[in-house]
């Protein structure tokens, strides 16, 4: 009785799993798979044809020629320029963000409590209010439209200080560090040869909670820098995307 | 007979070279590219910063073949002043005033920016433009343009830019199906209601007008307005005329409310919604500018299934704006060279190399004079339009108020969710608090 | 030192010259002062001040001057509560408030229930979940700009997959635009912003998931627990931490931010989807009323204030 | 190898002492343990002595040098902790010469001391795994390798062996007194487990709410236990405390517990002074044996628990519970009457009041 019971529910179990995965594949794939199947179609194509249909290797072509001679391979620039400021910024958030968890987590200082409240903020802070400040002050500092100013406005990421910060208090074992001391470490040593290489899960997090919130930083990106050049990718795009000029 | 043979030669010729080069590239291609980026994960990147600029140029161009005119004549002026290097940037249309509002706060504007007449206004106030009436005054090719070319950039009697090219307002309607129906190509906003009454069919999933409720569609909500007998400015008057504006509308949105010969997906179509219903055959009749011609005769046969109109008259009033893209001095470093370079976008030279690539009417007479627009007939409602057409209205604030409160307003009486006099008191009070 | 004759110890080595220069030298010797902790602190201390604490302040006192960019002849002076006397009569800041609650509320409640659903089927370690997991988490490397205008031309009235299926499945008569109606205008975005962020709820709720012993099912499964009496008693408390923190993350991320109905809707059909962040963009950067906007973002910031507060009190979550 | 002394350490958090004036003198080559129960301080003792924590108070010396303001890993000290306390990301070789590597000693002399301590715990085939793939015995040599292979002058030892199931723990027990006995190094022992104290320390320091409560070698410790504290938390089973009152009896001390009365030879001398009063015999469950005597307790026996080699029974003698080793062979029944002789040379009597041995 007992184990049937117990295997009944457990196939339930299944099929619920499995109907689950099956709505999320139908919602969240279909879209995706749309995508990238728009790639492989013509415009044509894309007007008249049934939604799913797989274009061919020459209208594949086509869009990546489009997509390369659009503003002479200005696409490559901007995604090169989005992968050095996605780059840049998330290891300056690295740099911030870890030692900063790693300080507020180990030790007791006066100050301590007043930058954990001022990492809260600044989760909270809306960025529409923050972009402008932000502008003018990398422009004081002569750094508008330039990698380092978009690296700098972007590199903070609050979050990233929370996660290390939680990491650091809850998961470094004691004795670990202890035997480190003994062993010889100094303070500085016990933070890059013990706590970084065992802190390796929460730097792989941060950087890409980071990652993903530079990528999607469109705003910010698109005020700070002005040269068509340098624009980030996202930016570009939303741009390509509006054909006409002045009076639409 | 000759003329047609021409027109659809253009046409076709245009039309071939889209095929063949694929130059459109709009929202689905930016789609495109996302798929690429996912595909293709290693990209060469070519970071080509070697450029020193002289002047910097600040634009709106988006599309391939406005980058196309642009680069033409780029090139045309390197060969004419080798002393000056220009860099080009694009600033894209949403974003274009949040970019320069920072960039005005942070002093950093660029030498030369291009300016659209709705803009002038907030510019203007906000200090980023310079007065450039001497040098225009000083200027031998000044009587190639029409005074009331500057109207929209001066203030004050002093002239803000130069225009390089204009927007002409004007209808797009399918030739084939008016004849079909029998019925003649409306002049007047009635004719035009029965019209689209006429050739609406939600059987065939045809309707009559394809209005612009969404992103954008704040300037012909004015029009509209203002053909009722309620323009928002006169002269140094603000204001709407509340019953006119009422009337204005309620015919405006009753042609969906009540007609039902416009599809139901207007309050949230925008340009590329609504040049797309038309090309795929969804709408019979839509207003925009000159520049979309070559994009509509990508998909329709211009002359046989699609043809122009000059837009129609209202009960008070017939509305077709005449805006001009303008290059205005915004940086008094290298104002010399930045002078050049707006000078030279009023050659003839330019502005046909511009005309040829991209469709945009010239704003100097020499220039409108060239045969390819002159002798064309499907041109001719513009070059008509020049004559009676009217400039945009011109105050700061005018922009913010027919974006977040005239569309709003007017998107509330297109579902139902207001009356018409309800709409028009909200415009009313958004635009005491505009401009109080 | 004494020596031991059986030692086997290994000698140490004398200062190099290298040693005398190394840079980490010096910082191990500095580590051990006082000042280590600082130093730790320094980058992401220099980074709070330069672009969270000074720009916000910045974006606080805004809100109490007259800031019009395009009417220099108001001029920029103090005018105390104005903007906020402004707002309690403005009908566009109340719906916009409504709307925001409802945006959230439902966005959030879609995300953390599909990315539950999605958490618990990945951590069952099915044969190819690994690859699903991947799929499943591809949206949300779309950046919002590109998923936004991506949905817009899927749920296109004309041209959309989205109607294209629904009709040929038979769910609808005939093409529908989503965002011309009012009544479908905000679901069909919140759907879309639950599609691009739900993954942000797996990976945490996974993360979670992780973490809870088995032996806890074990002893469920004993005692006789079905599978929704395990996930009541068992896994939502345990994972009460990760959904505290996950949940406000969300919150501030959709309150903050008017990228995707900047896109799918600019706050339309009239004010249907209008939203505070996209009413504060808006006023800034449309309107050119700097001061205004700068309220507007004040009283968001402290609306999301209050709820992290409430909500971590409701959850009775110990944080430090 | 050097001498330690720790001469009034003191150690408080906040307002709560948990080291009251801690005196301790270990010599060279000795090897002490610090034993009590959870939360008496003998961890906090031991991380002062490793300089892990700073004292509040009193001199740390080791050799000749007081310590006090010495980074640990100038103290010339090495550290095995109860979680082992391995570096997770380095493999074996590098976790045993992590110490070598951290003082600068060049590879192939750091390899060769790998080499020695690996071969003396019987390692060297581990050397190249990471901590993870190691069981609980392996680890724990491992963490004694890291330990001896730099050769300190004292070891440290926090409760190594509690991680360990009790096979393992009386193996390396064994492996720690053989160590021991080869390097011939100083070394602090912290532990719970008196069976380890008993075994492993040529000093015994027992400890409870932050105090020493006896310092000595373990036999003193075992038959001589300086309190009540002492008495009971050393043996297994526990000493039995018998209540009673001491009278002079004919010149002989006896001891009245109810009706019983023990006759009591050999006891401490200063006993005489409690003639009269109320004291505590502490009496050890091997102590006993079965039959009548000049000292003899009489009860019914309530549990009887045979191990093997011995027989414990349970006696409830006039209400109080008295636990007794006897013979393998002695097998009463629960429930009948049985009399029981006490060796009173093994006795202790203590203050009821003090708890202090007499």
């Amino acid at each position: 009785m007992a184990s049937r019971s117990l295997q009944s529910r457990f196939s339930l179990g299944r099929f619920v799993v499995f109907a689950a995965l099956a709505f999320a594949v139908c919602f969240y794939g279909i879209p995706l798979l749309w995508l990238f199947m728009a790639g492989t179609r013509s415009e044509a194509s894309l007007f008249s044809d049934a939604p799913f249909t797989i274009g061919s290797w020459a209208a594949f072509s086509q869009t990546w020629t489009n997509l390369t001679s659009y503003n002479n391979f200005q696409i490559g620039t901007w995604a090169a320029n989005s992968a050095i400021y996605s780059v840049g910024g998330v290891l300056l958030s690295l740099v911030a963000s870890i030692p900063g968890g790693y300080a507020l987590a180990l030790s007791e200082f006066p100050g301590r409590k007043l930058i954990l409240i001022m990492t809260m903020i600044a989760m909270i802070t809306p960025s529409t209010a923050v972009v402008l400040p932000i502008f003018l002050e990398m422009n004081l500092l002569g750094l508008n439209n330039t990698y380092a100013g978009l690296i700098l406005a972007s590199g903070f990421f609050p979050f990233g200080v929370y996660l290390a910060y939680v990491y650091f208090s809850t998961s470094l074992p004691k004795g670990v560090m202890d035997s480190a001391r003994v062993d010889g470490c100094n303070r500085f040593e016990l933070f890059t040869r013990i706590a970084l290489p065992l802190a390796r899960p929460i730097v792989a997090l941060v950087a890409f909670f980071s990652f993903l919130a530079i990528w999607s930083n469109y705003f910010l990106a698109f005020v700070l820098l002005s040269d068509d050049k340098a624009l980030q990718f996202t930016g570009g795009a939303d741009g390509a995307g509006e054909r006409f000029g002045g009076a639409e | 007979m000759v003329e047609f043979e021409k027109v659809t030669r253009i046409g076709r010729v245009k039309y071939w070279e889209d095929e063949a080069m694929n130059k459109n590239f709009n929202r689905r291609s930016v789609l495109k590219i996302g798929a690429g980026l996912m595909a293709a994960t290693a990209l060469t990147p070519s970071l080509a910063f070697g450029q020193t600029a002289n002047i910097n140029y600040w634009h709106t161009f988006t599309s391939q073949s406005e980058f196309a005119g642009l680069e033409e004549v780029m090139k045309l002026f390197k060969a004419a002043h080798p002393d000056i290097v220009v860099t080009q940037e694009n600033i894209p249309n949403p974003d274009f005033m949040a970019k320069i509002t920072a960039a005005v706060l942070a002093d950093s504007r660029p030498n030369v920016t291009m300016v659209s007449s709705e803009r002038f206004a907030d510019l203007l106030a906000m200090g980023a433009l310079t007065d450039m009436t001497e040098r225009l005054a000083n200027w031998d090719k000044r009587s190639d343009f029409d005074d009331s070319r500057f109207d929209s950039i001066t203030k004050d009697g002093k002239i803000y830019g130069l225009p390089a090219f204009s927007f002409v307002d004007w209808m797009y309607y399918r030739k084939d199906w008016f004849e079909e129906a029998g019925i003649a190509p409306p002049t007047t906003y009635a004719e035009m209601r029965d019209a689209a009454i006429a050739i609406t069919d939600p059987s065939k999933g045809r309707y009559g007008f394809g209005l612009r409720g969404g992103p954008g569609g704040q300037n012909y909500i004015n029009n509209v307005m203002e053909a009722f007998g309620s323009p928002v400015q006169q002269g140094d008057q603000i204001g709407l005329d509340r019953d006119k504006a009422i009337e204005g509308i309620a015919w405006f949105s009753g042609l969906l409310t009540q007609d039902k010969v416009v599809p139901p997906s207007a309050p949230n179509d925008g340009f590329r919604q609504v040049i797309e219903g038309f090309q795929t055959g969804q709408t019979g009749m839509i207003w925009h500018h000159t520049g979309s011609f070559q994009d509509i005769a990508s998909k329709l046969e211009p002359g046989v299934e699609f043809g122009t109109l000059a837009m129609p008259a209202g009960p008070a009033a017939r509305v077709a704006r005449l805006a001009y893209a303008y290059n205005s001095i915004t940086k008094d470093e290298n104002a010399d060279a930045s002078w050049e370079w707006i000078k030279f976008w009023g050659e003839p030279d330019a502005a046909i190399a511009f005309l040829d690539k991209t469709g945009y009417f010239p704003a100097s007479n020499s220039a409108s004079a060239d045969p390819r627009i002159a002798d064309n007939p499907l041109y001719k409602p513009a070059a008509e339009t020049l004559v009676f057409g009217r400039p945009q209205p011109s105050f700061p604030g005018l922009a913010g108020w027919l974006e977040s409160v005239v569309l709003p307003a007017f998107q509330r009486a297109l579902i139902g969710e207001a009356t018409p006099e309800q709409a028009v008191d909200e415009m009313i009070d958004g635009l005491n608090q505009a401009i109080g | 030192m004494t020596s031991n004759p059986q030692s086997i110890m290994a000698s140490s080595r004398p200062l190099s010259t290298w040693d005398r220069i190394n840079p980490a030298r010096y910082i191990g010797e500095l580590s051990e002062t006082r000042f280590w902790m600082y130093l730790l602190l320094l980058p992401s201390a220099l980074l709070i001040m330069g672009v969270v604490i000074y720009p916000t302040l910045y974006g606080f006192q805004l809100s109490f001057r007259e800031m019009r960019l395009n009417r220099p002849d108001l001029g920029t002076d103090w005018v105390l509560l104005k903007h906020y006397q402004r707002m309690l009569s403005d009908q566009i800041f109340w719906i916009s408030l409504r709307n925001t609650a409802v945006w959230v509320t439902a966005a959030v409640t879609i995300e953390f229930s599909v990315g539950l659903i999605a958490a618990l089927a990945l951590n069952r370690n099915l044969p190819g979940t690994k690859v699903l997991a991947v799929f499943i988490l591809l949206p949300f490397f779309l950046p919002n700009v590109v998923a936004g205008h991506m949905w817009a031309l899927m749920l296109d009235p004309r041209l959309g997959v989205i109607n294209d299926l629904l009709v040929k499945v038979g769910l609808l008569g005939g093409y529908k635009a989503w965002f011309a109606d009012p009544s479908t205008a905000m679901a069909a975005a919140i759907i879309v912003e639950a599609w691009h962020s739900f993954p942000f709820f797996t990976l945490l709720l996974l993360a979670g998931l992780k973490g809870i012993p088995t032996d806890l099912y074990k002893a469920a499964d004993i005692d006789g627990a079905g599978s929704i009496s395990q996930l009541r008693l068992i896994t939502l408390p345990m994972l009460k931490t990760v959904i505290a923190a996950a949940v406000i993350l969300r919150v501030i991320g959709l309150v903050n931010s008017p990228d995707l109905l900047l896109i799918l809707t600019s706050g339309g059909p009239g004010r249907s989807t209008q939203v505070l962040s996209l009413y504060a963009f808006q006023t800034a950067y449309k309107d050119f009323n700097f001061g205004y906007a700068g309220a507007l973002s004040v009283i968001m910031f402290i609306l999301l204030m209050m709820f992290a507060w409430v909500y971590v009190r409701l959850s009775k979550v110990n944080q430090d | 190898m050097a001498t330690l002394s720790i001469k009034g350490v003191r150690k408080s958090f906040g307002s709560v002492e948990v080291l009251h004036n801690i005196d301790l003198e270990l010599e060279d080559g000795g090897f002490l343990v610090l034993l009590g129960p959870s939360g008496c301080g003998k961890s906090t003792l031991l991380s002062i002595i490793a300089g892990l924590e700073p004292s509040s108070g009193g001199d740390v010396v080791i050799g000749e040098r007081t310590v006090n303001d010495i980074h640990p890993k100038d103290r010339n000290i090495a550290m095995v902790f109860q979680s082992y306390a391995l570096y997770p990301t380095m493999s074996v070789r590098r976790n045993i010469g992590f110490g070598l590597e951290m003082r600068r000693v060049d590879t192939s002399s750091r390899e060769d001391a790998i080499g020695r301590a690996a071969d003396l715990l019987q390692i060297s085939h581990l050397l190249d795994r990471k901590p993870g793939q190691l069981s609980g015995g392996q680890r724990q040599r491992v963490a004694m390798g890291r330990a001896i292979v730099r050769n300190p002058d004292l070891f440290l030892f926090d409760e190594p062996l509690s991680n360990l199931d009790a096979k393992l723990r009386v193996e390396m027990r064994t492996e720690i007194k053989r160590l021991h006995d080869r390097l011939g190094t100083s070394v602090v022992y912290v532990t719970h487990d008196q069976v380890e104290a008993m075994t492993l320390g040529t000093k015994v320091a027992v400890m409870k709410g932050g105090v020493i409560q006896q310092l000595a070698d373990p036999q003193t410790i075992y038959e001589q236990p300086a309190n009540m504290f002492v008495a009971g938390f050393i043996g297994s089973p526990t000493m039995n405390f018998l209540n009673g009152t001491l009278e002079n009896q004919d010149g002989k001390l006896v001891l009245h517990h109810g009706e019983e009365t023990l006759e009591l030879s050999g006891v401490a001398k200063g006993a005489s002074a409690y003639v009269g009063k109320k004291v505590v015999a502490g009496i050890r469950p091997e102590t006993f044996s079965k039959g009548a005597g000049p000292s003899a307790l009489t009860g019914i026996v309530d549990v009887v628990e045979p191990t093997g080699p011995d027989t414990m029974v349970v006696l409830d003698v006039g209400g109080q519970m008295i636990s007794a080793r006897l013979g393998s062979r002695e097998r009463p029944h629960p429930g009948e009457p049985m009399t029981l002789s006490v060796d009173t040379t093994a006795l202790n009597l203590f203050d009821p009041e003090t708890g202090d041995r007499i």
